[in-house]
């Protein structure tokens, strides 16, 4: 008898376990980002939770329209999109305080139908299944990178005009039959900014060395060796591949120092890997400039002092004097030290405006009016199609100005956004 | 205890001593309400598409009949006594066996299908022959390797296997899913009439006799690799079958979907339902995947907690699993009831 | 009395494995335990040792129920089982292992002191001390074991089959070492299928059959016993 | 030349991290028959437990450093009473606890602390020149710190108390019992030291490379390959394997590309299996 009672005392404190942190967690999403945040005084008056219910007596009377958003929550991905799902739902909310989407007259508050991807193929496929037929939303956001792969077909064949926040450049993905497909941020054209600025800081460099996640590289492998040519830069070397999940990025370092390239570009990875391997090549006294998409305090903080000669691309910062004004605003509607991915939201903040543009809450509508634009606005300012040809679809993948800073000795010093080039 | 040489240096229970052909002895009238629930419960899953067609449950359900013929497969495996670790490598060996063909050389489904499941028994059978000199614990951790090795292969398989982001473009079975739910459902109920057969059979009491003692096994004549080596084939034709017919209902294959992590999952299926009984991976699949995905899908990031918490909880209260204590309490309440009706029950 | 099992019953995995014994053992005193094999001899010194719990009974110790201790606290008491087949940790040193004997004991002087008596007892240990302990030969294990149990200063010490698997001349040391063993004043409980070993040693004996106690009394009776004779003397 | 020293270092350092968590989970599969498959998510919880007693709290990394080791195991004893011995060393049972485990730590830093990759800062800022090459100062301190403590664990195992007592319940469970070892108290210190060492290695790990809520994944996958490669009951064969480990990682990735990494090293490991399925080094 003395056991049972130890086992429901241990039971009741594994329920506690479990359901505590569950409970905190839902309360504190957005504390997520301030908690790696500490110098949050500087942050200036942006009230965080006082913004909802100033709007929700102006929207009240509006309609809403739900759009469904994929973003992977749980397990590896989560990195990147725990930190999205805050920033969709600040442009959500952004929208709402300009009076919602408007459609014939009529303004519609937007409600984000959240899904988890569980960063995996099946979990997507999953998330996009409940989006589609529990939910029977028209409109999706998401989801980001290779997911698609799994996404793409579903969305097809119900007709829902899908926006991913930014893809893996595989066929399954986006093609010309994918007529409901549309992409945030075209990533050849992204990649373009980076040699650009490589270019034009670093005006000695002639030849780049690749380091790319493996995975995905080789259906961008053709587009990247193109975008060097067209840059007026070679390769040095091959390209140098590496595991998704390595534990030690010495290797590669030490195998990019031994190509001796003028300059380092990691145009495909997430942060871990980009860390691991700059730390590396600052280790063994590599001096080039390295180039990838970074975040200015994040890379400060991670890589201390082996944050130098790092031609960062996609930094959001207030602080950053040539910031887009919609990325600003965004930024302040929480604490501005958070680390923005801005992808999603990005992808959000095009498609209410498309939706706008068509005048019609019919996704074949939309799609149709869609394709005859050749500008619309984004987080980052005026947005242009890219990779028509790419896609075969006509503007279908769009890309904007690209924010650029350089980082020496740990500081970091913002230069004016890049407009990139058009990929073909 | 002269027989302290035959137990490993750790000393595991892997596979609970359930009394050989115990369920065979049921009486004919003790399987009565079993059976009438049974056939009630096929009946309302056949008549369900007509209420909840093109909803959300419907893809849960057809990912539930999936999973309770994959965890059943890995249950019909541990029968003979081996903790195989891999069950999730077989899937996905079936799967890409079937996705390769059909993204490259666009063969028919019902081409790739058959040939991914006779993929998954081949492979399955050879990779199974040298791990069958492993008993317990070593069997286990080589299986679990075995299964890693398998999904770095898929993953160092360049632009054919997609690599670690998948592989797209499978061509679809069906263009409604109605199809796919009676496909997925009609799978299930016919492999699991195989896998009951399989288990009741002679050859079941044989490998469970095995996984008793293997001495003893060999003593009265039971071929102890032969049997193993059927039991992981079987077990395996079943899993590469629904790896196949799982990615092209998906229209994916990747290989996180068929890693440790899926393999762990499937295993819990079975330990939470219950590991020695035939309903205990369908109860596990419906306690872990079907309860969150209809009651806490919404919370998201925080749905982990809830999976945390049903293991803990059937770890420390069912050490059998659900089927187990259910079993405990119905055998209890029968005792009694005969204890009512005949006195001085024989030991 | 010094050692006292008072009417013990045990399962052994479900089955019934001794039934209702009584055994008593007087301080200074060796009592044997003979019977055939799978009478229960052996499940009555690991029930005294802890390893397996009553279903009946209790076990006194100096007067003190000890059934509810747990093995080392009964270690701690004094009571040391030297088990069947010996179950030494065949990868250690025989030095580490006499070590292991005394885990029980803080005094540092006390065990440099029985480690010297039991190199004296077993002078074969200690030129193999560095040793692993399973490479070592069958009477040399049973040496160590022996020794081991000494090492942690036991008041009843209980051999399980000390003789098992041993040759003749060895068997016969084992006999002197238990003389020895107890003329220091240590009691000691032995079981033996060996009865002409077990009575030359013992005061006093039982003799057990299928988890009974079927006769009892002083060395010199049992030997003289027609039964005994028959079943276990061979002759 | 300077590729081939780098190597060395990144093999020797890999191969101390590896020893260390495989030594911690060989000390709970041998000694409580348990396969601790939250191995992983600890060894990622002290790196980011001591990221937030250094960033959060502000204490210099040394201080840190024990803090969080000590802290690894005191939740190691908490683990061993109320999770894994109302489990008795049932396999199933202690598998779906340790998941379970794993799987909230996890959730729970990956809630809170996820959404960017975090680093420990450095112990010792800068690199020190080593001949004409130049290597990071922590990375010299985690080798020398890895080193002392490889040194330490073979003599806590090989020559105290403790350690002998542990050898003695892995080798003989009911003989340990009858000298008076009590099996919850060497259980309850397997499991501690085996969550110490696991946060060593995570501290080691969270300097030199990034913290995110998953690194303990692939760290949990190389040190079931350890044990199963060195056998099971073997301590000294951790070491040598640790090494053969260190040396795939370290070395691999420089002359092959990407995945191919992964697979010959497994392809590899599972050869060595084939040969000798028990291990190499495990008492049979």
């Amino acid at each position: 008898m003395k056991k049972t009672a130890w086992v429901s005392v241990l039971m009741v404190l594994m329920i506690l376990l479990a359901v505590v942190p569950a409970l905190a967690g839902c309360g504190k999403a957005e504390e997520t980002t301030t908690t790696s945040a500490p110098t949050q005084t500087t942050a200036g008056p942006t009230p965080t939770t006082a913004a909802p219910s100033s709007t929700e007596t102006t929207t009240a009377q509006m309609e809403t329209l739900q759009i469904g958003v994929i973003l992977s929550l749980t397990d590896w991905f989560s990195v990147v999109d725990a930190a999205e799902k805050m920033d969709i739902e600040y442009v959500a909310q952004m929208i709402n305080e300009d009076g919602g989407i408007k459609v014939q007259g009529k303004s519609y508050k937007v409600e984000l139908v959240i899904e988890d991807g569980k960063s995996s193929l099946d979990g997507n496929t999953a998330a996009a299944n409940k989006l589609v037929l529990d939910k029977k939303l028209k409109f999706v956001v998401g989801p980001g990178a290779f997911f698609n792969l799994a996404t793409t077909p579903i969305f097809e064949q119900n007709k829902v005009l899908h926006v991913a926040n930014y893809n893996g450049l595989n066929p399954a993905e986006m093609n010309k039959d994918t007529r409901y497909a549309f992409l945030g941020l075209d990533p050849i054209t992204q990649q373009s900014a980076a040699l650009k600025a490589l270019k034009l800081y670093y005006p000695n460099v002639k030849n780049v060395a690749l380091a790319s996640e493996d995975a995905t590289f080789p259906a961008f492998e053709p587009h990247f060796r193109a975008l060097v040519e067209r840059t007026g830069l070679t390769l040095a070397g091959e390209p140098i591949l590496y595991a998704t999940q390595a534990e030690d990025y010495n290797p590669i370092a030490a195998k990019i120092k031994a190509l001796n390239p003028d300059a380092v570009w990691m145009p495909i990875g997430i942060d871990p890997t980009y860390f691991g391997i700059v730390k590396g090549l600052r280790t063994l006294g590599y001096q080039g400039p390295i180039t990838f998409p970074v975040d200015a305090p994040s890379v400060v903080g991670a890589l201390g002092d082996s944050a130098t000669g790092i031609v960062g691309i996609l930094s959001k910062q207030v602080e950053d004097p040539y910031i887009a004004a919609p990325m600003k605003r965004l930024l302040l509607m929480g604490d501005p030290k958070r680390h923005v991915f801005g992808l999603a939201p990005n992808a959000l903040y095009l498609l209410k405006h498309a939706i706008e543009a068509a005048d019609s809450l019919d996704p074949t509508v939309v799609r149709d009016k869609w394709e005859t634009l050749t500008s619309l606005p984004t987080l980052y300012g005026d947005g242009f199609p890219s990779g028509n040809q790419l896609y075969g679809l006509p503007n279908h993948a769009w890309a904007h100005p690209i924010p650029v800073c350089l980082i020496n000795d740990g500081k970091v010093e913002y230069k004016p956004w890049i407009l990139p080039d058009v990929t073909p | 205890m002269s027989d302290m040489t035959e137990i490993d240096t750790t000393d595991i229970r892997l596979v609970p001593e359930s009394a050989v052909g115990q369920e065979v002895a049921q009486t004919k009238s003790r399987r009565w309400p079993g059976l009438s629930v049974l056939g009630g419960l096929v009946l309302v899953l056949a008549l369900l598409p007509l209420g909840i067609s093109g909803s959300y449950y419907m893809h849960v359900l057809i990912l539930t009949f999936f999973y309770v013929v994959i965890a059943s497969s890995w249950r019909v495996v541990s029968i003979s006594g081996q903790f195989n670790i891999a069950i999730g490598a077989f899937m996905g060996i079936g799967a890409y066996a079937a996705a390769i063909p059909s993204v490259w050389l666009h063969w028919s489904p019902w081409v790739t299908i058959p040939l991914g499941a006779v993929a998954a028994t081949i492979v399955g059978a050879l990779l199974a022959y040298p791990f069958a000199r492993l008993r317990t614990i070593y069997y286990a951790m080589g299986t679990l390797f075995l299964g890693y090795v398998v999904i770095n292969l898929i993953t160092a398989g360049g632009k054919t296997t997609g690599m670690s982001t998948g592989l797209g473009g499978v061509e679809p079975l069906f263009s409604d899913r109605t199809y796919y739910y009676y496909l997925a459902f009609g799978l299930m109920l016919v492999s699991l009439a195989c896998m009951y057969r399989l288990e009741f059979s002679r050859i079941g009491v044989r490998m469970k006799a095995i996984a008793q003692s293997h001495q003893v096994a060999a003593s009265v004549g039971i071929g102890e690799r032969r049997n193993r080596i059927l039991a992981v084939a079987f077990g395996s034709f079943f899993a590469g079958l629904m790896g196949a017919v799982y990615c092209h209902y998906q229209g994916v294959a990747s290989p996180n979907s068929y890693g440790l992590g899926a393999t762990l999952w499937i295993i819990m299926y079975v330990l939470v339902g219950g590991i020695n009984s035939f309903w205990g991976p369908a109860v596990g699949v419906g306690m872990l995947l079907v309860i969150p995905e209809f009651f806490f899908r919404d919370l998201k990031g925080n749905l982990p907690y809830v999976t945390a918490a049903i293991l803990l909880i059937i770890a420390f209260t069912m050490p059998e699993g659900i089927v187990g204590l259910l079993k405990a309490i119905t055998d209890r309440v029968s005792r009694r009831f005969r204890r009512g009706e005949v006195s001085g029950d024989a030991p | 009395m010094f050692v006292e099992l008072k009417n013990i019953t045990v399962h052994y995995h479900k089955s019934l494995a001794v039934d209702d014994v009584t055994i008593e053992v007087p301080e200074g005193g060796v009592v044997t335990i003979i019977g055939a094999n799978g009478a229960g001899k052996s499940t009555i010194l690991r029930a005294l040792a802890g390893l397996v719990s009553l279903t009946r009974g209790q076990i006194l110790f100096q007067g003190e129920r000890i059934d509810r201790l747990e093995t080392a606290d009964r270690v701690r008491r004094g009571i040391v089982l030297v088990p069947e087949g010996r179950q030494l940790f065949p990868y250690l040193p025989v030095i580490t292992n006499l070590r292991l004997g005394a885990t029980l004991r803080r005094d540092r002087a006390g065990i440099a002191e029985s480690l010297e008596y039991v190199f004296d007892l077993f002078p074969r240990l200690k030129e193999r001390a560095k040793q692993d302990a399973g490479t070592l030969s069958g009477g040399e294990q049973q040496m160590l074991a022996i020794a081991r149990g000494l090492m942690a200063n036991p008041r009843l010490l209980c051999l399980d089959e000390p003789s098992v698997g041993l040759a003749p001349i060895i068997v016969e040391l084992v006999g002197d070492v238990i003389r020895e063993i107890n003329r220091k004043g240590i009691s000691v409980l032995l079981v033996e299928q060996n009865a002409h070993l077990a009575l030359g040693v013992a005061q006093r004996g039982y003799v057990l059959e299928v988890g009974r106690v079927v006769f009892q009394g002083d060395a010199e009776a049992i030997r003289c016993s027609e039964m005994v004779r028959k079943a276990y003397l061979g002759g | 030349m300077e590729i081939a020293v780098q190597t060395v270092i990144n093999v020797v350092l890999l191969g101390v991290v590896y020893i260390l968590m495989g030594i911690g989970f060989a000390f709970i599969l041998n000694l409580l028959g348990i396969f601790n498959l939250a191995h992983g998510a600890i060894f990622m919880s002290a790196a980011y437990g001591c990221y937030l007693l250094v960033v959060k709290l502000g204490l210099p990394g040394f201080a840190a450093f024990p803090v969080t080791v000590l802290a690894a195991a005191a939740f190691g004893i908490l683990v061993e009473r109320f999770l894994f011995r109302p489990m008795k060393a049932d396999f199933n049972r202690t598998m779906m606890v340790c998941i379970a485990l794993s799987t909230v730590l996890v959730t729970t830093f990956n809630r809170f602390l996820g959404t960017r990759a975090l680093a420990i800062p450095p112990f010792l800022a800068g690199t020190t020149g080593l001949g004409p090459y130049r290597v990071q100062t922590d990375r010299i301190l985690a080798f020398c710190i890895g080193i002392v403590l490889l040194v330490g664990i073979i003599l806590f195992v090989d020559r105290s108390r403790w350690g002998a007592q542990m050898q003695a319940v892995t080798q003989n469970r009911e003989g340990a019992a009858l000298q008076g070892i009590r099996f919850s108290r060497v259980a309850m210190l397997a499991v501690s030291v085996g969550f110490g060492l696991a946060a060593i290695g995570g501290v080691f790990m969270g300097t030199l490379y990034n913290l995110t809520p998953f690194i303990g994944d692939v760290t949990l996958i190389k040190v079931l390959m350890l044990v199963i490669l060195a056998g099971l009951g073997s301590f000294n064969g951790i070491f040598y394997v640790g090494g053969l480990l260190g040396l795939l990682y370290g070395a691999l990735p420089v002359v092959l590309p990407g995945a191919v990494v992964d697979a010959l090293a497994s392809i590899l490991v599972l050869a060595l299996l084939l040969i000798r399925p028990r291990g190499f080094f495990g008492h049979e």
